[in-house]
């Protein structure tokens, strides 16, 4: 490459972001092996944003691979279904795949071996259903978004088509280093995917598709150009490779140069993002009949003896896994996810869920630990930062308790993604504090509505009490007026004065108005 | 002598009559002040802070006679925001936000001598006389009233349980220069 | 007029009344935590020096001069000071009560702020006419909000790092008010000719 | 709230760092300086070299002095390399020939006032550099402008180990013989004395002595293209950004030859001005300093500018010949106010901080 087509090169590429090692391969290379069904599963009912859901079997029954075991609960849910046939053997909590290591209720599985699947009908020819019978057999699936958000699929398309959005993204980034599986899905599956997407541009009643590929990964781009021919609506884009392309409002803004305003949804701009994942899930659900039982997960890491993509039933602990692909020495960390944004695992015993892409097994050399030292404020930070932020300032006003200064220089908008944190000279933990500061705030903002909560109850009780206080008197009046009359009456009966009759009862008539 | 005294008087005339006229003009109603204070207080009157009621406790810190940070409920949010008001520094390092904490009765020991329904602020406690009563979490501020009611020590404040959706990340410990120890 | 420009940026920079002549420091280290609360403060003693020292130069020509009362101009200038505080307040906590809670204590102390007594002494020293003496006073205030606001700046920022346990607090305010004076020496014997 | 089941801290993505450390940035900036340095030792010889280990050394003393009363690792500290280069700008903005407690004074100025009150490294307002410099300057004034001409260390007439330590030590001694005036000191006092500056500098082939740095001045005074040289191997390691140097460049020239146009005889060329002075150091390695410095693309634009304007208004019109620390001191006072104002558009936003407007957005292809 000539020097004016490197510097022209440079100057087309996105100004933020980093460009991390990105470790790819060999794992993406190698082909996809079949996890062997475990010993036991443990399926948690909250793999997805919003509500968990709510187990539908009892601790000893038999449920059959695909049977619906736990059913969403609220608007913004997800069910989840059984990974195989088998005995459930317990309902209780699991630890979750949570850096804080504390527990979540998950359904206990154990596998009968026969691997029996349920009964599903499945629709003759798809397109001739109407869009909302389509969302409908997606929200039954218990599809959630697999690129790490896991926003149940079917509320996002409920929305993308009640809005109008007349783009769907596909997004094929996977900017975060290790991970592979989306290469691997796009490699192997590609017009299951195409037809994924396709289905999804039918539900929402999108246009034209756009599937945004790194250019590091040649292989799915030529797959998935190769299956998406016949179909003119859908055109593959590769995109720089650069961290975090693969993050919803950067990849959107490279691909339609529109920007998601940071109070808006994407779906508010016309565009909706799926993950290629994801689309091949909807294929599978509306096409097969199956619902998000399994998927692939990259385990990869330098302490993996086989890293690789591998097929796994939702549920399956990591220590599975990890049995597996060969661990060769004691991991230093491990993460679930990538290694820009994944979360710390506290062991291994943890559930493989919907969301998961990876488990990476990181020696220590890999993950570079260095102890903090001072911000020098060179900059690279907001150089990196993919949302335009100043994340040396905010991390200095957090460290001084000042978190409504760090509001103030836009951290709600900070996405988490790890540039900065990765970028830092002088090895700060940014997204710690950001993570420490957003934690807070909604502690604050939960307390706060709490308080308010608690404010209306004591007016109400106030109210209460003056009413009833009210009432007591009232009805005290009453009946001190009905024994004046009565006393009246009786001495009126005696003696015949009718003035002072009269009198009183003007005055019973006063208190009883002034009282009610 | 006389020029002076004059003059100085003439002086001291005009400045305090365009005075007088500048504080007409510029009148300011009621103080503003407290109502903005009580509005952000939590209203609850729990008396934590160990004035007659929220109203009081706005007045007093309105005043400067009670620090922002007397408010155990509010927590370091409120002193912050109390202190933005007010416009004085605060040193957040002292407040400690209590653990958010709720009451519950313990069944067994509860008598139902609803002393405790009577003196809750938000009404969160339910039961009857001769019945066990229950705490309705959602309601309940924490504010330990009930607690001190209770003849039985049934009621006491328990920690909201830790969750994974509520939990929330350390902040960083970074060193620098620490406090020197007390000498001797 | 170009000399007028010359003596707003001699007075606002070279002359500095903050940095160079040590007036007005009670404020410059009292209110100087936050950047609002600078500007303001900065704003306000602008008000009241440039209005009390027009005031003051009317009556020292007008009244203690042609009555040959000059010994009363400490006085004179006093009153008419507190004064020009007393209406800036009430004007202050009528049209930004914010800033009027912010400021508390600082506001009514503009008057004993002796940048503000010692301007007009100055005019009068020097022999001003009433333009250069607006204009000189002018330029001081706009130097010392320039100062307010730079160290405000600065504080904000010294805020959010840890400073030694025995700087902490006064003595670093100061130590830092010292480098801002270094940085504001290189103004000395700056002369447009 | 945070009652954890674990030991301690769960680790906080990323689990991935970048190579990049602050002890290697500092000591890559310091690795810049070492050919610039290098010639300015060959052009004064050993009583610079003396000169510039004691400044050094002193400046890495009262780093580690501060950093021990403060019982915070010293090795971890000083070696971070932040003092090195503290002490190593600072002793290029001195005379070579400064005495010994010059050198020390400054030094240890440096980095205990200039730093470590303010708690180290990163916490510092001003550039500690140019604080114990402009300290120097007005406490000192005569020791700090006593200029030698160059005397190359090869020379016969130079003062070897021996005799450098002396001068160090004892001060200079026939002070007439060697003593010159750097060029905006001469250009100066030529025109207080009335002398219009196109016969003051006709003999003295201005400005490209300066060039090849065989003319009177501090050590990184000299050597400018040297050290522009290093700026550059800076930039293009992206260590610092163009936006401060080229602002400041531009800042003090474009006014020079707007100046110098209007009356040569009165005011000097631009190209005296950037090559003389701290303008090229101050440029490249003085303003640029990260802790002190406006952290956003704009910002750092109106520092630089900043910089360089005032370098040319007290050069020309102050009261000391060269204004490159005062400006740079100046301009970091300003620099908070800046960062405050000046900030980057956030994504999703516009710049003042509100949301954008879906509806503009939804039409954009």
């Amino acid at each position: 490459m000539g020097f004016i087509e490197r510097f022209l090169h440079t100057l087309s590429e996105p100004r933020w972001g980093v460009h991390p090692d990105d470790r790819k391969r060999p794992a993406a290379d190698a082909p996809l092996r079949l996890l062997p069904m475990p010993k036991r599963l443990y399926i948690p009912l909250q793999q997805h944003v919003g509500q968990p859901a709510r187990s539908v079997v009892l601790v000893g029954q038999r449920v059959l691979k695909g049977q619906l075991i736990a059913e969403p609960q609220g608007r913004i849910s997800a069910p989840v279904h059984a990974s195989t046939s088998g005995t459930v053997f317990m309902i209780g909590d699991i630890t979750a795949p949570h850096p804080s290591g504390l527990a979540f209720a998950a359904i206990g599985l154990e596998p009968d071996g026969i691997d029996a699947s349920a009964e599903s009908a499945v629709p003759a020819d798809p397109f001739a259903l109407p869009p909302a019978e389509i969302t409908r057999l997606i929200a039954a699936a218990g599809i959630v978004g697999l690129g790490g958000a896991t926003f149940p699929s079917a509320v996002k398309l409920a929305l993308g088509q009640r809005s109008g959005v007349a783009t769907l993204i596909v997004n094929g980034g996977e900017c975060e280093p290790y991970l592979s599986c989306d290469d691997r899905v796009m490699r192997d599956a590609a017009p299951a995917v195409v037809d994924g997407v396709r289905l999804m541009m039918h539900a929402i009643g999108a246009r034209e598709a756009l599937v945004g590929i790194e250019a590091n990964k040649p292989e799915a781009i030529v797959a998935m150009r190769k299956a998406a021919a016949p179909f003119a609506a859908i055109r593959i884009c590769p995109v720089p490779a650069r961290y975090p392309m693969g993050s919803d409002r950067q990849l959107i803004q490279t691909l339609t140069g529109k920007e998601v305003p940071s109070d808006c949804r994407a779906a508010d701009v016309g565009v909706i993002v799926n993950n290629v994942s994801t689309a091949n899930a909807v294929h599978r659900a509306v096409r097969l009949g199956e619902p998000l039982i399994r998927r692939i997960v990259t385990i990869n890491g330098g302490a993996i003896w086989q890293p690789g993509n591998v097929m796994v039933p939702v549920g399956t602990l990591v220590s599975d896994l990890l049995a597996f692909a060969g661990v060769k020495s004691e991991p230093e960390r491990l993460v679930m996810g990538g290694p820009m944004m994944g979360t710390v695992l506290p062991h291994a015993s943890v559930p493989i869920v919907k969301g998961t892409a990876g488990i990476l097994a990181l020696n220590a050399e890999e993950i570079a630990e260095s102890e903090p030292g001072a911000c020098i404020r060179c900059g690279n930070c907001t150089r990196a930062c993919p949302a335009g932020l100043l994340p040396l300032e905010m991390a200095a006003r957090i460290r001084a308790g000042d978190l409504p200064g760090a509001e103030a220089f836009g951290l709600s908008d900070c996405i988490g993604c790890g540039c900065c944190a990765y970028i830092c000279p002088a090895h700060l933990p940014l997204v710690q504090y950001f993570n420490h500061a957003k934690g807070e705030l909604s502690t604050q903002e939960r307390t706060r509505l709490r308080n308010d909560a608690a404010k209306r109850l004591a007016a109400e009780r106030a109210g209460r009490l003056e009413r009833e206080a009210l009432e007591k008197s009232a009805a005290a009046a009453r009946r001190k007026a009905e024994r004046n009359a009565a006393k009246a009456a009786e001495a009126a009966r005696a003696s015949p004065a009718v003035p002072t009759t009269q009198h009183a009862e003007k005055n019973t008539a006063a208190l009883v108005e002034t009282s009610s | 002598m006389f020029a002076a005294v004059a003059s100085l008087a003439l002086l001291g005339a005009a400045l305090g009559f365009g005075l007088g006229i500048a504080a007409r003009r510029f009148a300011v109603e009621s103080d503003s002040l407290v109502d903005a204070l009580v509005a952000m207080m939590p209203g609850s009157n729990c008396g934590q802070c160990g004035q007659a009621g929220c109203a009081e406790a706005a007045r007093l810190i309105a005043e400067g006679t009670a620090p922002v940070t007397s408010c155990p409920p509010g927590g370091k949010a409120l002193a912050s925001a109390l202190a933005a008001k007010l416009g004085i520094p605060l040193d957040l390092s002292t407040v400690a936000d209590q653990e958010p904490r709720i009451a519950s009765i313990a069944e067994d020991i509860c008598i139902g001598c609803c002393r405790c329904i009577k003196v809750c602020p938000t009404d969160a406690v339910i039961g009857a006389a001769k019945q066990i009563h229950a705490v309705i979490r959602e309601a309940c501020t924490g504010c330990g009233a009930c607690i001190e009611r209770c003849p039985t020590e049934a009621a006491t404040l328990q920690p909201l349980p830790a969750t994974v959706s509520h939990w929330v990340w350390p902040k960083p410990d970074v060193p620098a220069y620490p406090a020197p120890a007390l000498a001797n | 007029m170009s000399e007028y420009l010359v003596l707003l940026v001699s007075t606002a920079l070279v002359n500095n009344v903050v940095m160079v002549r040590f007036l007005g420091l009670c404020p410059f280290m009292g209110v100087s935590k936050r950047i609002d609360g600078a500007i303001g403060m900065g704003l306000a003693t602008s008000f009241v020096i440039v209005l009390a020292a027009s005031l003051s130069w009317i009556l020292e020509h007008w009244l203690l001069v042609p009555l040959g009362l000059s010994y009363l101009r400490l006085l004179t200038f006093i009153l008419v000071i507190a004064a020009v505080v007393q209406f800036t307040e009430a004007a202050m906590r009528k049209i930004a009560p914010d800033l009027y809670q912010m400021l508390g204590i600082y506001l009514p102390l503009i008057a004993t702020n002796c940048s503000v007594l010692g301007l007009p002494l100055i005019n009068m020293q020097e022999g001003h006419g009433f333009v250069t003496a607006i204009v000189y006073d002018f330029g001081s205030a706009l130097g010392f909000t320039l100062a307010m606001l730079v160290f405000a700046g600065l504080r904000e920022r010294l805020a959010l790092v840890r400073v030694p346990h025995a700087f902490s607090g006064a003595p670093i305010a100061f130590i830092l008010a010292s480098q801002m004076s270094l940085a504001f020496m290189g103004f000395s014997g700056l002369n447009f000719k | 709230m945070n009652d954890l089941p674990l030991a301690s801290t769960p680790a906080s993505s990323p689990h991935a760092k970048t190579a990049d450390a602050v002890p290697r940035i500092m000591l890559t900036v310091a690795a810049t300086l070492v050919p610039a340095t290098l010639f300015a030792f060959w052009l004064y010889g050993w009583p610079a070299i003396f000169v510039w280990l004691i400044t050094v050394g002193s400046a890495v003393l009262g780093e580690a002095v501060c950093v021990r009363l403060a019982g915070r690792p010293v090795a971890r500290t000083v070696g971070d390399g932040s003092a090195l280069l503290t002490g190593w700008l600072l002793a290029l903005s001195l005379p070579p020939w400064a005495p010994w407690w010059i050198g020390a004074v400054g030094g240890l100025f440096s980095t205990i006032v200039g730093k470590q009150v303010f708690g180290g490294l990163g916490c510092n307002l001003f550039n500690p550099a140019m604080v114990a410099r402009v300290f120097l300057l007005v406490s000192f004034p005569v020791q700090m402008t006593v200029w030698v001409t160059p005397l190359p260390i090869t020379a016969p007439t130079a003062p070897g180990f021996h005799d450098g330590l002396l001068v160090v030590l004892n001060g200079i001694p026939k002070l007439d013989a060697v003593s010159s005036a750097s060029l905006l000191g001469f250009a100066k006092t030529e025109l207080s004395r009335g002398v219009d500056l196109m016969h003051a500098l006709a003999g003295t082939g201005a400005p490209t002595s300066s060039l090849a740095g065989a003319r009177a001045g501090s050590l990184g005074e000299t050597a400018t293209l040297l050290i522009a040289a290093g700026g550059f191997i800076l930039l293009a390691r992206r260590l610092i950004t163009w936006h401060i140097s080229l602002a400041m460049l531009i800042g003090l020239a474009v006014p020079a030859a707007v100046a110098h146009a209007a009356d040569p005889g009165r005011y000097l060329d631009p190209a005296s001005h950037l090559l003389s002075g701290g303008a090229v150091l101050g440029a490249f390695y003085i303003a640029t300093d990260y802790v002190t410095s406006p952290n956003t693309d704009l910002g750092q634009l109106i520092y630089g500018l900043g910089c360089g304007l005032l370098t040319y208004v007290i050069r020309t019109w102050g009261g000391y010949p060269e204004g490159v620390a005062f400006a740079v001191l100046l301009m970091n006072a300003a620099t908070p106010v800046i960062d405050r104002y000046v900030r980057p558009r956030i994504l999703g936003r516009d710049r003042r901080g509100a949301p954008l407007d879906p509806a503009t957005q939804r039409v954009k292809s």
